[in-house]
């Protein structure tokens, strides 16, 4: 095998064996973990196709760098509004009566 | 005719002073460092224009003290003012255990109001002067609001949920109501009145009017008719628990939490009984959710809040 | 080197670089299909100008009506579509794309010494993407128009509203795509195409403000898209995360919609401060005081802008707790704000001051500014929100700063590149007099409302109360000032393409590398590859 | 980013050097790459809306999504993603008949996982889960369990169809390229080229790998 491949064959595999992780673990009764996992492995994963595949590691800083803003703003999305979330009592009213909402056909 | 103007809204609650107080500290605040600018700028312009002789050595083209300086003083009178408004802010939502509740549900396009003994109105709200009141508000189809100018009150009524907000009038009077929410074509038109009256009068304007079952009391009736007493009544043959006095109370829950029941937990308790199940019951009771229309709903609320506050009321 | 012995050597320089740009062609095609940037600005330049007074047509309506208090002039309906309108085309179609895409596109590359873009074509098909959203919405309004209000606010845009909303959203859609290629463009060239020499800290501030800019347009843009698909879902197959009918909130429509509108007021007032920052110095003959701490200023306002969305919400059921943060960071994202206006007043001192148009409109632009964003602060202030909420306050509020700031800042701007791009000199004194009549007629149409919404006159209200009445004329009448004003630049500058001076390579011995070569520039905008060897704003005050 | 003249091949007129170009196309790539991710932040927040506010109704949605043909999906698409990477290897090698063949596989998996997600979707159809559309799923709980999974089902299909419409265009990507990478050498798309498409590529690559656990892999152990 040419050098230059070796890596990319090597994520290929850990790729699909984190897969098989995940495929499995999900069946195994955790409750809240089998989602914390399912993310976990899917972290690991879209960091080894970062990395690897997509060169971040060899590639300019800059690149990081963009990947990251792009991550970041994301993360704001989440928290910020996620803080209002977390912290809103929210009183449910009843729900609508679907005759109260107006069947509308949308825009003519 | 002499056309009516005022240029400051007049002061119909409690808070409308502070409130007014806070905006007057930010007006003078800012005024002064808008008018320093100004005159700075102003000064600047003239002194070193173009034709003008002006010395002008030693100018400089930055100051680190000077920069870090406007940075920071900002900053801290920035914290000040954020520090004022955050604190009433929160007094406005900061549930009262004495406020009367009073319950309001917007609709295209107007304000229909109900109070806790039944007595309801449309496009007015009768409040008695000097009382905390509490607003329970929610909508039945777009998102309104709720706009009291001379109480420097807001709260959006948001469909599918409550809202609420408290104040306290202060002054005796008419004052208008608007709905502040864009929420169609007659968003304009959804406008309406508010009385504050002293108490005695409204006592008696509570109590006269087109007679309807008192709110607990129609709750009672409701309670009977969607089945609620089956299981929960004292004498019945489900594991249930007993309601009486349940608002305020603190409930321990199965997965360990523990709260204090207020309206948005019993409403929860009615329309997603699985979400907040009681330490001891088992998970049996149905929802109602699309099932009880919101006023009964309100009603059935009542008639457990009542049923606390005095004893002698109907135990089913 | 002195300015004016640089102005000859440069002057020969240029002719040698070959024919204006506006020489390149004269077809209409060579127009539609060019790729050079500067020709994009000015395809730019013209389309939103039809906007903007489309825009102000529906303004001039909206104004008529309320000159009296009750709705005699349109109907409620037609009302409510009339200010929809009218936001919609302002800010998504005129003031976004205002100064980035027009003095942007034609400046950036200038300014960092670049022969273009990094990606001209792209460029072209922005300006594609722009129009044909501009298309969809001006269909969704001839088709009958849409009665949401800008901020399309669910339910009633999803399940209540009967008029064109998934036209027009399509329409704000396709528009947003242009903006995030638009962004994408200028992020790239100036992180790879500056010339040598121009480090970060030599890059003008205008070239700063665009940047950080880009990185809002980028970032945030596509959040709206996604939402706005999320409405016309909802709307169309009535299934949908937003309707409580269905399950979902309306509350996290409002925050998916403010993370993109929140960062977007400063899309557009960003590129305005990057103007005035080009303009004060140049007519001050001062260094902008405080170089490092504006450009720092620019990136702290584009990054914490995108932490304060939550400030318009303080009212609307939001968590308390949450309500507390957003305010918190609303007075953060002042601070910087305040830095800017400390820096450019403190550039006039000690400085040779000249009063030419551009200068003029910038300071008017400093003055708004400062009295919106100040005007903001009463907004950021949580109980003060309470009851400013969905006021005219916080009508006038924006459009001090979108109108007297932005707009303020575009006409000085489009001033004092004028030579640059068109090889003309306007009339200095025309420019003057349109400056002082729109300061005088935006003052008088904006801020008798903020009395109105501190008195209480909620906003979208199509009549109102007898006692409103009085301020309400008022600003009516400011309005008809402020048309005269906008009319007037448009018959001069038009005048002057034609009987214009012909204008210098640098008729205000300004510093930027954009005046470094012809006016109009060749088509790829220098003789040869320029060499940054000076601070940015090295302007002596002698 | 200039004077890197190293190899002297023709770059478009605004650039000076070709390495500039590259860097400026990778780097754009990169920013197009970040706005795409932004592009999916409203459903994912969404998503997590419904999470937090309909556990169980999201779980028991998510058990009647085809957890075989969506892990047999993943494998392909990391596959594509893996042959995408060696496309790019090879290209940047100069071998450009290896990189054409490359990428044709790489788009031709991309069509099998069309292929499946049809499958998948049309049973999805038939067994009354599309949202609006008479949405009736069997072992559906109580009237509001239903709409949560409603609501789940509308972002399975707003966050997979959306999906598949970004790897859509990345198939149509690669066909075209391995297309003009039959044009002899200075005509040709460089290396670098192939290498960027790549960096779409494996963008919705990583989209997916998000997907399957949240969409697939919740409540499948119980409830
Ligand atoms: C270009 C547009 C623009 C800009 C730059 C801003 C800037 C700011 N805005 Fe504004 N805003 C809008 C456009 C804009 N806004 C629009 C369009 C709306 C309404 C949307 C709708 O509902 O339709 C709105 C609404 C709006 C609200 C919601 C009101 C409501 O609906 O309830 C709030 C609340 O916090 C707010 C706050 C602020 C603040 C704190 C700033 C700050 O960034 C301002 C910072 C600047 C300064 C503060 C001035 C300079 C500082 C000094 C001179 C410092 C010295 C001062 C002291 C020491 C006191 N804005
Ligand atoms: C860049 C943004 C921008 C700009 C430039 C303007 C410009 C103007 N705006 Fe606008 N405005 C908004 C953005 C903007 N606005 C937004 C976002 C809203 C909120 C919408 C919503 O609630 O959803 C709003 C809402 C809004 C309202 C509130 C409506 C309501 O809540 O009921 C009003 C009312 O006075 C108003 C007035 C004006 C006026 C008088 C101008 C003037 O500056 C315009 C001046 C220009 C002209 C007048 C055109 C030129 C002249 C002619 C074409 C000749 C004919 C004219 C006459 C005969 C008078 N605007
Ligand atoms: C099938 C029997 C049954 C019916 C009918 C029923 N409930 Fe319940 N309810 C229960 C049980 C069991 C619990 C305790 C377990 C739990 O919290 O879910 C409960 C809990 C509650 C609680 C929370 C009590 C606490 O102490 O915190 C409230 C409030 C309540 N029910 C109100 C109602 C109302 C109102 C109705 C009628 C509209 C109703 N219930 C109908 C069985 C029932
Ligand atoms: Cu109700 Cu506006
Ligand atoms: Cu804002």
């Amino acid at each position: 095998m040419e050098r230059g491949i070796r890596p990319l064959v090597l994520t290929w595999l850990a790729l699909l064996a984190l897969l098989a992780l995940s495929a499995a673990t999900a069946w195994i009764p955790l409750g809240w973990i089998n989602t914390a996992t399912g993310l976990a492995v899917a972290v690991v994963k879209a960091l080894l196709v970062a990395v690897v595949f997509m060169r971040l590691r060899a590639g300019h800083p800059l690149l990081r760098m963009t990947a990251l803003a792009g991550l970041a703003t994301m993360a704001l999305l989440f928290l910020l509004s996620g803080a209002d979330y977390a912290t809103r009592t929210e009183a449910p009213a009843p729900w609508q009566q679907p005759s109260t909402v107006a069947p509308r056909l949308g825009s003519r | 005719m002499s056309v009516p103007f005022h240029l400051l809204p007049a002061d119909g609650a409690q808070s409308a002073t502070r409130l007014d107080s806070l905006a007057l500290c930010l007006l003078l605040l800012t005024g002064a460092v808008a008018l320093i600018l100004l005159v700075m700028m102003v000064v600047f312009c003239v002194r070193y224009r173009a034709a003008s002789p002006a010395n002008r050595a030693g100018a400089r083209e930055k100051d680190l003290g000077l920069e870090v300086a406007w940075t920071l003083i900002p900053l801290l009178l920035f914290l000040g003012l954020y520090a004022w408004g955050a604190v009433d802010y929160a007094a406005l939502y900061k549930p009262d255990p004495a406020a009367t509740p009073v319950f309001v549900v917007a609709k295209q396009w107007m304000w229909k109001a109900e109070h806790r003994n039944g007595r309801r109105e449309v496009g007015e709200l009768h409040l008695p002067l000097g009382r905390p009141v509490r607003l329970v508000l929610t909508s039945q189809d777009v998102i309104h609001s709720f706009f009291v100018p001379d109480f420097r009150i807001k709260q959006d009524a948001v469909p599918g949920r409550y809202t609420s907000i408290g104040f306290t009038p202060s002054k005796a009077g008419e004052y208008r109501l608007y709905c502040a929410e864009f929420c169609g074509t007659e968003h304009a038109m959804m406008t309406g009145k508010i009385v504050v009256q002293p108490p005695s009068e409204f006592a008696r304007w509570l109590a006269e009017g087109p007679r309807q079952p008192g709110m607990a009391q129609r709750g009672f009736a409701l309670f009977r008719r969607y089945g609620c007493s089956g299981c929960h009544a004292a004498g019945s043959s489900v594991h249930a628990p007993d309601l009486t006095n349940l608002l305020g109370r603190r409930v321990h829950l199965q997965d360990g939490r523990e709260l204090v029941a207020d309206e948005a937990y019993v409403r929860d308790a009615i329309l997603v009984p699985r979400k907040d199940v009681v330490a001891g019951y088992e998970a049996i009771m149905p929802s109602f959710a699309g099932q009880i229309g919101e006023e009964d709903l309100l009603a059935i609320i009542e008639y457990i809040r009542e049923s606390g506050h005095d004893e002698r009321a109907e135990r089913p | 080197m002195t300015s004016a012995q640089s102005d000859l050597e440069l002057e020969e320089k240029g002719e040698k670089a070959g024919a204006s740009y506006l020489k390149e062609g004269y077809t209409l095609r060579s127009w539609l299909g060019t790729k050079d940037h500067k020709r994009i600005a000015i395809l730019y330049a013209v389309s939103i100008t039809l906007f903007f007074f489309l825009g102000g047509v529906a303004a001039a309506l909206i104004r008529l009506e309320l000159a009296t208090p009750q709705g005699d002039l349109v109907s409620a309906d037609t009302y409510n579509k009339l200010f929809t309108a009218h936001g919609v085309i302002m800010v998504w179609l005129f003031l976004i794309p205002s100064i980035p895409s027009v003095l942007g596109n034609f400046l950036m590359p200038l300014m960092i010494g670049a022969r273009d873009l990094a990606f001209p074509r792209l460029n072209l098909a922005s300006w594609y993407l722009y129009m044909a959203g501009g298309a969809i919405v001006l269909w969704s309004l001839l088709a009958g128009g849409v009665d949401t209000g800008w901020t399309f606010y669910t339910p009633f845009s999803t399940m209540f509203s009967n008029s064109h909303v998934v036209l027009c959203l399509v329409g704000v859609l396709v528009v947003g795509f242009s903006s995030i290629l638009t962004g994408l463009n200028f992020i790239v060239t100036v992180h790879t195409m500056r010339a040598p020499g121009m480090g970060w800290f030599r890059l003008p501030l205008f070239v700063w403000a665009n940047y950080a800019t880009s990185l809002i347009l980028v970032l945030a843009t596509p959040v709206l898209a996604m939402t706005l698909i999320l409405v016309a879902i909802e709307r169309l197959f009535q299934v949908g995360i937003f309707d409580p009918a269905l399950g979902g909130d309306p509350l996290l429509f409002q925050h998916l919609f403010w993370f993109y509108s929140h960062p977007a007021v400063y899309i557009m007032v960003l590129p305005a401060m990057g103007v005035a920052s080009e303009i004060i110095p140049c007519y001050a003959r001062r260094p902008v005081f405080g170089y490092r701490f504006m450009a720092y200023a620019i990136l702290a306002i584009g990054v914490i802008g995108f932490l304060v969305w939550g400030h318009h919400m303080f009212v609307s059921g939001q968590s308390v707790y949450a309500g507390m943060v957003f305010s918190l960071l609303s007075f953060m994202v002042a601070v910087p704000s305040a830095i800017k206006v400390f820096n450019w007043t403190a550039t006039l001192y000690k400085g040779r001051i000249s009063f030419g148009a551009p200068m003029l409109y910038a300071l008017g632009f400093v003055g708004l500014f400062t009295v919106g964003g100040l005007t903001g602060l009463f907004l950021a202030a949580l109980a003060l929100d309470v009851h400013l909420s969905d006021t005219y306050f916080v009508v006038a509020h924006f459009h001090y700063i979108m109108v007297g700031g932005s707009v303020m800042a575009y006409l000085g701007g489009i001033h004092f590149w004028w030579p640059k791009i068109t090889g003309r000199m306007y009339s200095e004194a025309w420019g003057r007099v349109a400056a002082l009549v729109i300061f005088a007629g935006f003052n008088l149409t904006f801020f008798p409302q903020y009395l109105l919404g501190y008195a209480g006159m909620p906003r979208r209200y199509h009549s109102y109360p007898e006692e409103f009445q009085l301020l309400h004329v008022l600003s009516s009448a400011g309005a008809v000032l402020l048309a005269v004003g906008y009319l007037l630049p448009l018959g001069y500058l038009g005048w002057s393409l034609r009987y214009g001076r012909k204008a210098p390579s640098n008729p205000w011995q300004a510093t930027g590398l954009e005046w470094q070569t012809a006016s109009p520039p060749p088509e790829h905008n220098f003789a040869q590859q320029p060499v940054v060897v000076r601070e940015p704003y090295a302007y002596a005050s002698k | 980013m200039s004077a890197m003249d190293t190899v002297k091949q023709p770059h478009a007129e605004q650039f000076t050097s070709r390495a500039q170009q590259d860097f400026a196309s990778t780097f754009g790539m990169w920013v197009f790459i970040a706005s795409e991710l932004l592009f999916f932040g409203p459903l994912l927040f969404g998503y997590l809306y419904l999470r937090t506010h309909y556990p169980e109704a999201s779980a028991a949605a998510s058990r009647h999504t085809d957890f075989l043909l969506g892990t047999v999906n993943t494998a392909v698409l990391l596959t594509s993603s893996f042959l995408m990477a060696l496309a790019g290897h090879a290209a940047k090698g100069g071998r450009r008949s290896q990189a054409m063949k490359l990428l044709l596989a790489v788009a031709a998996l991309g069509t099998a996982f069309l292929v499946i997600k049809g499958f998948e979707y049309r049973s999805e159809y038939q067994a009354q889960l599309f949202p609006g559309v008479d949405f009736h799923p069997q072992h559906g709980g109580h009237p509001q369990e239903q709409a949560g999974m409603e609501l789940f089902f509308i972002l399975y299909f707003a966050l997979t169809g959306l999906h598949a419409l970004h790897l859509t265009i990345g198939i149509v990507v690669c066909i075209v390229l391995a297309f003009l990478l039959r044009r002899p050498a200075p005509a040709a798309p460089s290396g670098e080229a192939v290498e960027i498409a790549g960096l779409y590529w494996h963008f919705v690559d990583l989209v997916w790998i998000f997907l399957y656990p949240l969409l697939y892999l919740v409540g499948r152990a119980g409830g």
